[in-house]
């Protein structure tokens, strides 16, 4: 496998089997896309099936959700710095940037977190209806794949504060930053055909 | 992308700002137009079709082909977004007739394609109730 | 070779052999044996398709069998010029192989297509002697349940458990729905299957042009129950109907709901007529009726049967229903 | 929970069951302490990274998963032999078929396949392993303890009843109550993951790792096919994971998706399956597309017949099996239109399938066959996967469906399509690379036996079923009615038959064990036109010590008319192998630990299986073990060694 190794370029591509693991995530973005639309295809065809339960028009919020989505797109420009901190060459503009989006995710899930609190004391929880469990069952899953790249994403500050950038390293932060653009997209979608949708009808 | 050598990516920069104004129209449409009901979901959702390239073009490099990794992550993301198309539309198109708002008496939308093609009555008329 | 020969004569036996079951079965096989014009539609459809399925296996079969068999190595009279190792296809015929099968399909969609329009109307009439009186269809309301099926004449005024009367050469419009676990209603002789599931209601149009019993059942699986999940279809004139109609508006009990409540249970019944529907306090194809039994029952859905297929539940049922069926 | 509600109880079969499984562990244990295997079992296969080994792990899991779903098989062909047969109850009989089914399906085929192209791939392009050697490893362990944890229902807890399509509300909490249903959700689950990261290793495999010169268009064509494959699987696995998940979630923790309260809709559940359902059945043909053709190519002595159409039939059948999962529930009453469109593409589907029909045939036009067991199983396939798939389009026919569906007329289309297609391949497979993995081959003469067996009573079997169907018989009954009884006698026999087909198989195995001549040549068959016969048997670790340039198609075949063999000692280079590893086994032992307590709905238990799998995760991120190198050397030894040179 080392037959393949590149002089030149970023070096989370030089050896083959960064390029490999590379796009094996891009391969499994693509799942992942297929994922969220049968979730997003169960809550449209769940939609308005709230049965006795409160109707989300109700209990949507325009500000919350705008800040959630504010901190979300910050957090996707931040980690475009620190992956461009990286291909620069520089270690400390990639932990400052990174670290800075690992904030953001934090208040963006500070937020969700809030906002569930919130509904369930409303009445709308998870068991209350078909319309409710497929709401909480999909931006769960995207607050849930926030988290996990929270906590992946300490684990690579720890590694390339140890080891410096190596292509291996550079590699494992070049995949979390798809992920985290990722996420990005998957919660524009929520906030678009979830939130405002359900204000507008 | 000699861009990578430079202090403040411009690129990025110009992805970020556009983000945050696509969602801000988005938001004024659903929230502060007085645009019909199809037009502000059609309009929305076309912005955050936009919203989505921008992410793939500008911050993950959908097209980086000095990657070595060629048209896939292109390709991915393209039968990623057909597939999402024919799951999300698919199951609307041939679930429609499962929903069952009686209660507030809107069940003719649900139809729609049906009777696109002429055939009011017997939708009707199978699917009352719903 | 021995087994080359056998290899050959299998592909060769199979041919006659389908067609031999197939022109002795037509007359007994449910489905080739219809009785209305819906099965009579599907029968048609299914034998034309047969046909040219037929038609497809033997032009695979025959060029399959003589390949096989004339280029084996070991066959003696095989010749220099039977070998070309290198040829690698053919655009003309790939062409060939692609376009006639594309037009097979077409062959086969449009009658498809017809027929499926055709049959979610009721079908036209096929009797003369009731071409010109046009007549409305009958509704009959057809519930499943575990293991159970509840059939409620909504103009009549009664409801049946298990076996149902319908008139002669009059379509009949089934309104399917489920109190509970999704179920298919399918009498073969009468016509093809659809669902019935709780809270919605499917229509389905079958029509009987001959007087008999014929066996319906549920052929979509819930459960333990599921194989005695069946009932029976009696088709008689139009007087003889009316006058089973009149007997059980007179005859029969009212349904009332505790007794209704008590039959949801999931478990077996036997054969029962009521001189008033279910639909009064409850229609399961309703939003509001679709949990209504779950409501009632739900810690009875788990409970097992033991079910063996000589049990008494079989031998009570059947004695029930012959004393059951002297009325009829 | 009571100890006597946890095992399941009551029925001579399954103390049976029980009685022979303890036998059987205690027995395997005992050898392995006996003579000493267990640090061999633990250091050459637990902890293998080596795609040979998975591979052949894989086939043999298969195997044993098939002697299950064919014992499932008989019983039930017991039971429906003849009227009021009591040999099963009602409640036996639904959980016996629905494990058969999905055994069959997610356990046996799929996991058979798997395994061959595991074996064959990175041989068939000349790499030395697959992209992602330790999540091959993960994969294969999902797979296996998924597979145990649906396993073990039948002696704890209860097995699933719903059916192997476990349709909602049925399947839901109401109706199904206990651990049964949970088996299966999680299960397949587990093995599910396993599974997409097999797609997405082999796709990353084949577009990254082919020979040096190998274009697209010069791959071997189950290469092709297990690319297109690994596509579907990426594309078509999210969804079933998701349906499976909410179906956990409504079971377990009381959402209502599927549920008839709270404005469920158990519809959803149907449309997801079989979202994902459908491509599944190509998951499974494809694969086999693929070994046919290598096989007949290689025992015909010819070119493949239309190779590029043969590549596009493949593409287009993939395309095509996105839109037509509705054809599953026709009877659902989604009206005409919606029934016309799903009709017409499921028709379509005939087309591309017919092109490769007909290209087999072009292949077999001017060949030289050489009738051997391999060969002899992708011949039966041809004649006999058409009455399947013809019989396929007429339940296609939306309007006819209405009287097929639900019936044995389905049974018999859906057996012919899988048995005929799947399975007669995974024989066909085995058969033909049998030599490259065991460096032996299977005895000819038994080898006929059992596929004389296993093919006759295969038509046997599933033949008179597209009657019985059409008589009105529908599938999942437990006992049948008198006037069905001709014909359900008949296939019982043939079941019988294929049960004596498989019984031969299995001694035939081990009868080429001790008795079958060792593979001295790579090239076993003399005919092999791929690389995989290039490389010398037993096939060393690294398979490849040079990799040769390849510009044609069949690049074995090339290399043997200009002399060449893929060894070139000038080119020596010191190997860059992945090391073994544990972590794969023990992370998806802690899944396996978490998935139980789901079924039983022991959340401390799920809870700290999960955690344990997350550390395992931890452990792995830190983990930057780079492999080892082999040195020229050892490289030298071995290829003289193994080449006799
Ligand atoms: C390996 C698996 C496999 C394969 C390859 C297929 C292939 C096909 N299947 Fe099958 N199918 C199943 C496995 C498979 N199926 C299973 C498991 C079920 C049931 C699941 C359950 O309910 O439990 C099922 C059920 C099923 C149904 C649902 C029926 C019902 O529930 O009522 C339908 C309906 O359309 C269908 C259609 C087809 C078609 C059109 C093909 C086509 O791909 C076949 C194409 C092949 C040919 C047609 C033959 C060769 C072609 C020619 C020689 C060219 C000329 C031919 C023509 C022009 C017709 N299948
Ligand atoms: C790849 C998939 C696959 C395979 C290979 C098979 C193989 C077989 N299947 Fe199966 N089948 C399914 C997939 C498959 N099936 C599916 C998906 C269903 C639907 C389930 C559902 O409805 O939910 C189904 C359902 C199904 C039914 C319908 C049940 C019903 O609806 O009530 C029947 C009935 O005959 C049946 C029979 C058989 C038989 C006889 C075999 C035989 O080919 C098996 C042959 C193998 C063996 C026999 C090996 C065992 C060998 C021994 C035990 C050795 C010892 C024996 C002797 C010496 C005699 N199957
Ligand atoms: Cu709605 Cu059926
Ligand atoms: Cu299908």
């Amino acid at each position: 496998m080392s037959s393949h190794e590149l002089k030149t370029g970023p070096l989370e591509y030089r050896t083959q089997e960064g390029q490999m693991t590379i796009m094996g995530f891009w391969i499994f973005l693509a799942a992942e896309i297929v994922l969220f639309s049968t979730l997003f295809a169960t809550y449209a065809v769940l939609f308005g099936r709230t049965a006795d339960s409160t109707p989300p028009g109700e209990l949507f919020e325009p500000g919350i959700v705008l800040i959630m989505t504010f901190l979300l797109l910050t957090s996707s420009f931040t980690c475009g710095l620190a992956i461009h901190e990286m291909r620069r060459g520089s270690v400390k503009g990639l932990l400052i940037w990174m670290m800075i989006t690992l904030l953001l995710g934090l208040g963006f899930l500070g937020f969700e977190i809030y906002e569930f609190i919130h509904y369930t004391h409303e009445g709308a929880t998870m068991q209350s209806s078909a319309f409710w469990s497929a709401f909480f069952t999909l931006a769960g899953t995207h607050g849930l794949h926030v988290t996990l790249g929270i906590g992946w994403a300490i684990l690579l500050l720890i590694q390339v504060a140890k080891r410096g950038l190596t292509p291996r390293t550079s590699r494992k932060f070049f995949v979390i930053g798809l992920y985290w653009h990722f996420l990005d997209v998957v919660w524009i979608f929520i906030f678009t055909s979830v939130y405002l949708i359900g204000m507008v009808v | 992308m000699a861009e990578h050598n430079k202090r403040i990516p411009m690129q990025h920069v110009v992805g970020f700002v556009l983000s945050i104004a696509l969602t801000l129209l988005a938001t004024w449409a659903a929230l502060g137009s007085n645009l019909s009901t199809t037009w502000i979901i059609s309009g929305i959702m076309i912005l955050a079709v936009i919203q989505a390239g921008i992410q793939l073009f500008m911050f993950m490099h959908v097209v980086e082909f000095k990657s070595q990794n060629g048209h896939v992550p292109w390709n991915m993301m393209f039968h990623g977004a057909v597939l999402a198309a024919i799951i999300v539309a698919g199951s609307l198109f041939v679930m429609s007739f499962g929903f069952t708002h009686d209660h507030d008496g809107d069940d003719h939308q649900q139809h729609e394609q049906q009777e696109d093609d002429g055939q009011e009555q017997h939708d009707e008329g199978e699917h009352e109730g719903h | 070779m021995k087994s080359m020969k056998q290899f050959f004569k299998r592909g060769l036996i199979l041919l006659p052999l389908s067609l031999v079951l197939f022109l002795s079965g037509c007359s007994q096989m449910a489905v080739f044996d219809p009785k209305g014009p819906v099965a009579q539609t599907q029968s048609d459809l299914i034998i034309y398709s047969i046909i040219l399925m037929l038609f497809i296996v033997v032009v695979v079969f025959v060029p399959f069998g003589y390949f096989v068999y004339k280029y084996r190595d070991t066959n003696p009279n095989r010749k220099e010029s039977d070998y070309e190792p290198h040829m690698h296809g053919n655009t003309m015929i790939e062409i060939v192989w692609t376009i006639i099968p594309f037009v097979i399909v077409v062959a086969l969609s449009i009658p498809t297509v017809n027929t499926l329009f055709e049959l979610e109307k009721p079908p036209e009439s096929t009797d003369s002697a009731t071409e010109d009186t046009e007549e409305e269809p009958l509704v009959v309301h057809a519930t499943a349940a575990d293991w159970k099926w509840f059939f409620s004449y909504p103009e009549e005024d009664i409801e049946t458990v298990n076996y149902l009367h319908i008139p002669t050469d009059r379509p009949i419009e089934f309104k399917l729905s489920s109190a509970d676990s999704m179920a298919a209603m399918w009498i073969p002789q009468l016509g093809g299957q659809k669902y019935n599931m709780a809270g919605m209601e499917n229509t389905l149009y079958l029509q009987a042009d001959e007087e008999g019993v014929y066996d319906g059942r549920n052929s979509n699986f819930n459960g333990e129950g599921f194989t005695k999940h069946t009932f029976e279809v009696y088709a008689e004139s139009e007087e003889d109907y009316d006058a089973w109609v009149e007997e059980t508006q007179n005859e029969a009990p009212e349904l009332s709901q505790e007794e209704y409540d008590e039959l949801l249970e999931p478990g077996l019944t036997t054969e029962a007529e009521y001189s008033s529907t279910h639909l009064e306090w409850v229609d399961h194809g309703t939003n509001d009726g679709r949990d209504y039994a779950v409501n009632r029952h739900y810690d009875l859905y788990g409970e097992l049967m033991h079910l063996y297929s000589d049990h008494e539940a079989e031998d009570f049922m059947d004695e029930e229903n012959e004393e059951d069926h002297e009325s009829h | 929970m009571q100890l006597d509600e946890f095992f399941v109880t009551g029925e001579p079969l399954i103390y049976a069951g029980m009685v022979s499984i303890a036998l059987v562990s205690a027995a395997i244990l005992f050898i392995l302490t006996y003579f000493k295997k267990w640090g061999w079992l633990w250091r050459e296969w637990l902890t293998t990274v080596d795609h040979k080994k998975i591979g052949v792990m894989y086939i043999l899991s298969a195997l044993a998963m098939l002697f299950r779903g064919g014992a499932d098989a008989l019983m039930m062909r017991t039971q429906l032999a003849f009227p009021n047969m009591n040999f099963l109850n009602a409640q036996h009989y639904d959980e016996i078929f629905t494990t058969h089914g999905t055994v069959m399906i997610i356990f046996m085929a799929m996991p058979f396949l798997i395994g061959l192209m595991n074996v064959v791939v990175p041989l068939q392009i000349g790499a030395r392993d697959v992209a992602f050697p330790y999540l091959n490893a993960l994969s294969f362990w999902s797979f296996l303890f998924g597979a145990m944890l649906f396993n073990i229902s039948f002696v704890i807890g209860g097995s699933p009843d719903a059916g192997w399509t476990s349709y909602t509300p049925l399947a839901g909490a109401a109706m199904s109550p206990g651990p049964g249903q949970n088996f299966y959700l999680m299960g397949l689950q587990l093995s599910g993951i396993g599974t997409l990261a097999t797609g997405i290793n082999f796709m990353v495999t084949i577009l990254k790792m082919r020979a040096p010169g190998m274009k697209m268009f010069q791959m071997p064509i189950f290469t092709w096919s297990t690319l297109i494959t690994s596509f579907i699987i990426v594309f078509a696995f999210p969804i079933l994971t998701v349906a499976l998940a909410l179906m956990t979630l409504d079971r377990v923790f009381g959402a209502q998706f599927f549920t008839l309260t709270g404005e469920g809709m158990p519809m959803m559940w149907a449309n997801l399956f079989w979202m994902w359902g459908h491509p599944e059945v190509y998951i499974v043909i494809l694969p086999a597309f693929g070994i046919f053709s290598e096989v007949i190519a290689t025992f015909a002595r010819k070119q493949l017949f239309g190779y590029k159409a043969m590549v596009w039939a493949i593409i287009l059948i993939a395309g095509l099996s996105f839109l037509v999962w509705v054809h599953h529930f026709f009877t659902m009453g989604a009206g005409a239109f919606v029934n016309s469109v799903f009709s017409i593409s499921t028709m379509l589907i005939a087309v591309p399938t017919g092109v490769k029909i007909f290209n087999w045939l072009g292949t077999l036009y001017k060949s030289r066959i050489n009738n051997t067991v391999a060969m002899m199983w992708s011949l039966a396939f041809i004649p006999s996967f058409v009455i399947g798939g013809v019989t396929g389009v007429m339940l296609g026919m939306a309007s006819a469906d209405y009287q097929f569906h639900n019936s044995y007329f389905l049974v018999a289309h859906f057996h012919y399509v899988l048995i005929a297609g799947t399975v007669f391949a995974c024989f066909s497979g085995l058969v033909f690379w049998y030599p490259k993995m065991f460096g032996h081959k299977l005895n000819e003469r038994l080898g006929k036996w059992s596929f004389w067996f296993f093919v006759i009573g295969f038509h046997v079997c599933f033949f008179p079923q597209y009657f019985a169907g059409l008589d009105g018989m529908p599938r999942r009954v437990f006992t049948i009615i008198p006037e069905w009884m001709p014909l359900n006698i008949i296939s019982s026999v043939g079941a019988f038959g294929m049960g004596i087909g498989f019984a031969i198989f299995v001694f035939t195995v081990v009868y080429s064990y001790r008795y079958s001549e060792r593979e001295k040549t790579g090239d076993s068959w003399d005919d092999g036109r791929t690389l995989e016969w290039a490389t010398p048997t037993p096939v060393p670790f690294y398979n490849f010590a040079t990799v040769p340039h390849i510009n044609s198609m069949d690049a074995y075949v090339k290399l043997k008319e200009e002399g060449k063999t893929t060894f070139d000692e000038d080119k020596l280079e010191p190997i860059h192998m992945p090391s073994n590893t544990g972590q794969p086994f023990i992370m998806m032992a802690f899944l396996f630990v978490a998935s139980f307590g789901v079924v039983f709905e022991w959340m401390w238990m799920a809870i700290a299986g999960l955690i344990a799998g997350v550390v395992m995760m931890v452990i792995r991120s830190f983990d930057y073990d780079e492999g080892f190198h082999v040195e020229i050397d050892e490289i030298k030894r071995t290829e003289r060694s193994t080449r006799g040179l």
